[in-house]
């Protein structure tokens, strides 16, 4: 797959290259550049017992469990944000099962990851040292070889599968970031298949002229997926703003019904529409216009 | 203009113990409007870090971001970059304060916001570390802000998140955490340093208008004090009135809104 | 067409092992002009990456580059990062192949390019591994391409700047070269392979019109040779023809003179 | 000095950071985007006894060396590319005494700068293993604690002072590179002190503007220095080409006269001018421009 000149596919046929039983890293952060239409689509194909690792978890963190599409999470904080707080029925699961959330430091997490990416069986870091966290989690003490000191090496993650969403990208996987860049590099080069949406795939050339704003080559990538919008309702940079009337709606069904209120989302947004195009057009052209335009604001210099 | 509220009294004596020049690693929420109001008041060339990736940014008053990694903690910033990246200045020993949160907090400044409870059965389940367990393992000076509650000043928080002295500097050292330190909390009612021989907390000086014997209330466990105990400064008028722009801006956001203050 | 130079039949050689859609890890000489030409002709799709940063860039003929770090080396590249970035791509297995040249070689593949003579007391000093030993230590397959000359292809080489078989394949697995492997010696006279059990090089196929007594003894060492030694096919006109215009380009540098061939 | 909100100073200002024995790491790699300006303004202020560390080295390692401005080299590779081949009173000085060169692979020389750049002691990596080079090197075979896999650590590089030519960076030293980054941003976070020499001072509104492209903060810099040319007769990329005929004529003076060639070029390029300003002005508007436009036939799309 890697060496096709031409990865371009649908969402649906994007999910073929997930086996349920897999891990799974999302890029972006919280609820920035999610590739929040990729995610749906695992749960649109029924995907169950994923491990879906995050550096920090919005949401999606419950609609993976409620609908058994992850049996297990890994990350260093979940929360939609200060206004909403931490997701009450992943709250709920992991208070009955505490086994199904693993928790490491944000940087702990981006140096399994950035381990993988090199490469490397483990990195060492000075996170964790004298935590409690340390003792849960499958890191150890390590000391240099030169100066002695203690450190913690943390095991690389290598992910089965990356779901990366990004501005741009040409057809063979060639992709641009704007703004932070999350760890979407680190995800990208440590899995095994890689899946790149985007909200434009543009021709090579443009790619070409600016070449140092490539941050993932196309020879790391598996598949490529326009999708315009790819992270609504949550942000991408410079594009369009999270849609935090969107939060406070779900967080209300949440709030009121629990698992009953999730389920009814997911029914909403991906099992009613049958399709992520289909979910856009029942938030309307409006509305998302007006989140490009707030994003517009926000980049503008 | 009003008075202040506790958040507020917290907030801008927060504030005041950021110097100009140096850079601060700031948690979303108090740690980061603290952090905002120094830069835009006395320390114009403090530049501020961001989980998210963001060096450097400048608020849009009234559109505060909401978490760390949004557009809105990335405005008119100098450097995006990775994550890893940003966090990695701060190993590196390039972050002079860090500044965080606490949901749970001990005598000896350990920090707790993972768990409530036994981690196996727990009570309740917190959201975790994110970046605070590595800002107070990598930046040189670490300081904690909170609201002044019993509920959070325990004896000895239910699990460590993002250690403090542990159980004191012999303990922080052997742990391998060597290359920094807590100096500071900092509460509605009172700003807290550490004792350097027992790292553990000490009252310092007093919000205006608490007293000592409603300080000592508040906190679960025998707080340190201080061989004199200072009361710090009323909100200034210009302090109260950037913090309430800051949060509440403008009700409609156009361009005017921007700030303009400082140079990055 | 002119007859082939020796240079010239080691390079069209080399530039037919590379297959299409794959990653080359190609150092700056013959083996980048073998990849350059090969994603003209039969691998369009061929990414190359050189050592500088330089990800599928495209060649201006008449304008190759001198270092792998340069301009040229850029030219029309999809991506251009940083060193360790690109080699780390290389360790994380993402290279197919890894194609360098040579000072000395010996029978197991080993390279030096750092020291004639005691390391202590050299009597050339050469210009060092640059890439080379990463190259070797973590491109999936690695192949090596140069002139066939007794003064190169020595019995021990005095230096192992880039590991072959060590001493054989126990060897290599033994000092934790245990996820790629050398496949390949390309040269002015034949292509060589390893043989598996000994890690030994073999004689595997001739240049057109070199005899097997030739190679012998243009080579420091016993030469293993195959069951049945092929022969490699003369370069075609067209081979010949690109490859020329590659290193000579137009007189004049114009945009006219750059190549369009492929995607990157 | 860090914080400080103009770091603008002068060529001569600048190398007043950098002591005699330090350790100094150049930017760059080979003849491109090297500081050149910067490196010998130190031959200028006559430093002594430094240890000059760059990932590939051209002829700058001998024009330290001949002048003694440096009293050691650690590089992987030194060279001035396939036509010029080894600097010829490099090699002779080092066959003369090996101790004074150091000589890793690519990989792992920036492994001890990730390592540095890192605040880690240390990094593993699969390079030099079984290699001779390995034997003669401050690095240590270490197995990872979760595969037990062999791997090589090597020690993290921290250099007193690096000095990084850029194309763009504002008053307080937040810079923008254009082109491969090679190995400048380890180099700027690995090192203690570091000097910024920059094609353009710009607005620091323009890196606001375009901060997903600031590869180096200000809050690690201690000078910012404007030398337009800073890298000729090296490269800068996008900016002017190499200068091959320079190059020429330096290898010639070189082979013909060996060290009393190198003494010959430095009091020609750096003693008689007297700055590198005035060194530029010896090369000629007309040639520079040339140089420029052949960079800009390179890069055009």
């Amino acid at each position: 797959m890697k060496d096709a000149a031409d990865k371009r596919m649908t969402l649906s046929e994007a999910a073929q290259l997930v086996q349920s039983g897999d891990t799974v890293v999302g890029g972006g952060c919280c609820y920035s550049r999610t590739p929040w239409a990729m995610l749906l689509e695992l749960v649109r194909a029924e995907r169950r017992g994923l491990t879906l690792a995050r550096n920090l978890m919005c949401y999606e963190s419950e609609l993976f469990l409620a609908s058994e599409t992850a049996s297990k999470l890994v990350s260093s904080w979940v929360g939609i944000g200060l206004r909403w707080g931490i997701p009450k029925v992943f709250r709920e699961y992991v208070e009955r099962d505490p086994s199904i959330y693993e928790e490491w430091s944000h940087l702990s997490f981006g140096m399994r990851l950035m381990a993988g990416s090199m490469g490397m069986p483990f990195l060492p870091t000075a996170s964790l040292l004298g935590s409690d966290l340390l003792d849960r989690l499958p890191a150890e003490h390590i000391r240099c070889p030169f100066t002695d000191q203690l450190l913690v090496a943390v095991p690389a993650l290598v992910p089965d599968v990356a779901l990366i969403h990004v501005q741009t990208a040409d057809a063979r996987g060639n992709a641009q970031i704007e703004g932070p860049a999350y760890m979407d590099v680190e995800c990208a080069r440590a899995a095994n298949t890689v899946i790149v949406t985007a909200e434009e795939i543009v021709p090579s050339e443009a790619i070409v002229r600016t070449a140092d704003r490539t941050v993932i080559p196309g020879f790391v990538v598996d598949a490529v997926v326009e999708v315009p919008f790819g992270s609504y309702p949550h942000e991408c940079h410079g594009r369009y703003e999270a849609d935090f009337d969107h939060f406070d709606g779900y967080t209300e069904m949440v709030t009121r019904e629990g698992v009953a209120g999730v389920q009814a989302y997911l029914e909403e947004t991906v099992t009613a529409p049958g399709s992520f195009a289909a979910f856009l057009d029942t938030v309307g052209a409006s509305r998302l216009l007006e989140q490009r335009r707030r994003a517009r604001e926000l980049v503008a210099a | 203009m009003s008075g202040a509220t506790p958040i507020e009294l917290m907030t801008i004596a927060g504030s005041r113990l950021l110097r100009d020049g140096r850079v601060v690693f700031a948690g979303v929420g108090a740690p980061l409007e603290a952090s905002v109001l120094a830069k835009r008041l006395h320390a114009p060339s403090l530049t501020i870090v961001l989980e998210g990736g963001s060096i450097g940014p400048r608020m849009l008053p009234g559109r505060l971001p909401v978490s760390t990694n949004e557009m809105r903690a990335a405005h008119d910033a100098f450097m995006l970059t990775s994550i890893n990246d940003l966090f990695l200045y701060g190993q590196r020993g390039h972050y002079d304060y860090g500044f965080i949160g606490a949901g749970q907090l001990d005598q000896y400044g350990n920090v707790n916001t993972s768990y409530i409870g036994d981690p196996d059965a727990p009570k309740v389940r917190l959201p975790g570390s994110g970046g605070a367990n590595d800002i107070v393992s990598s930046c040189c000076e670490v300081m904690i802000m909170t609201r002044h509650e019993p509920r959070r000043f325990v004896e000895r928080v239910d699990f460590i998140t993002s250690p403090g002295y542990l159980n004191g500097p012999e303990s922080r050292r052997s742990a391998g955490l060597v290359r920094n330190r807590p100096v500071a909390v900092v509460t509605d009612m009172a700003l807290l340093g550490f004792d350097e021989k027992t790292g553990r907390l000490r009252l310092d000086a007093l919000q205006p208008g608490v007293t000592e014997e409603q300080v000592h209330a508040n906190t679960g466990f025998e707080l340190l004090v201080s061989e004199a105990i200072g009361e710090l400064p009323p909100p200034t008028d210009q302090e109260l009135a950037e913090l309430r722009w800051l949060r509440d801006g403008n009700r409609i956001d156009t361009p005017q809104t921007r700030e303009v203050t400082s140079a990055p």
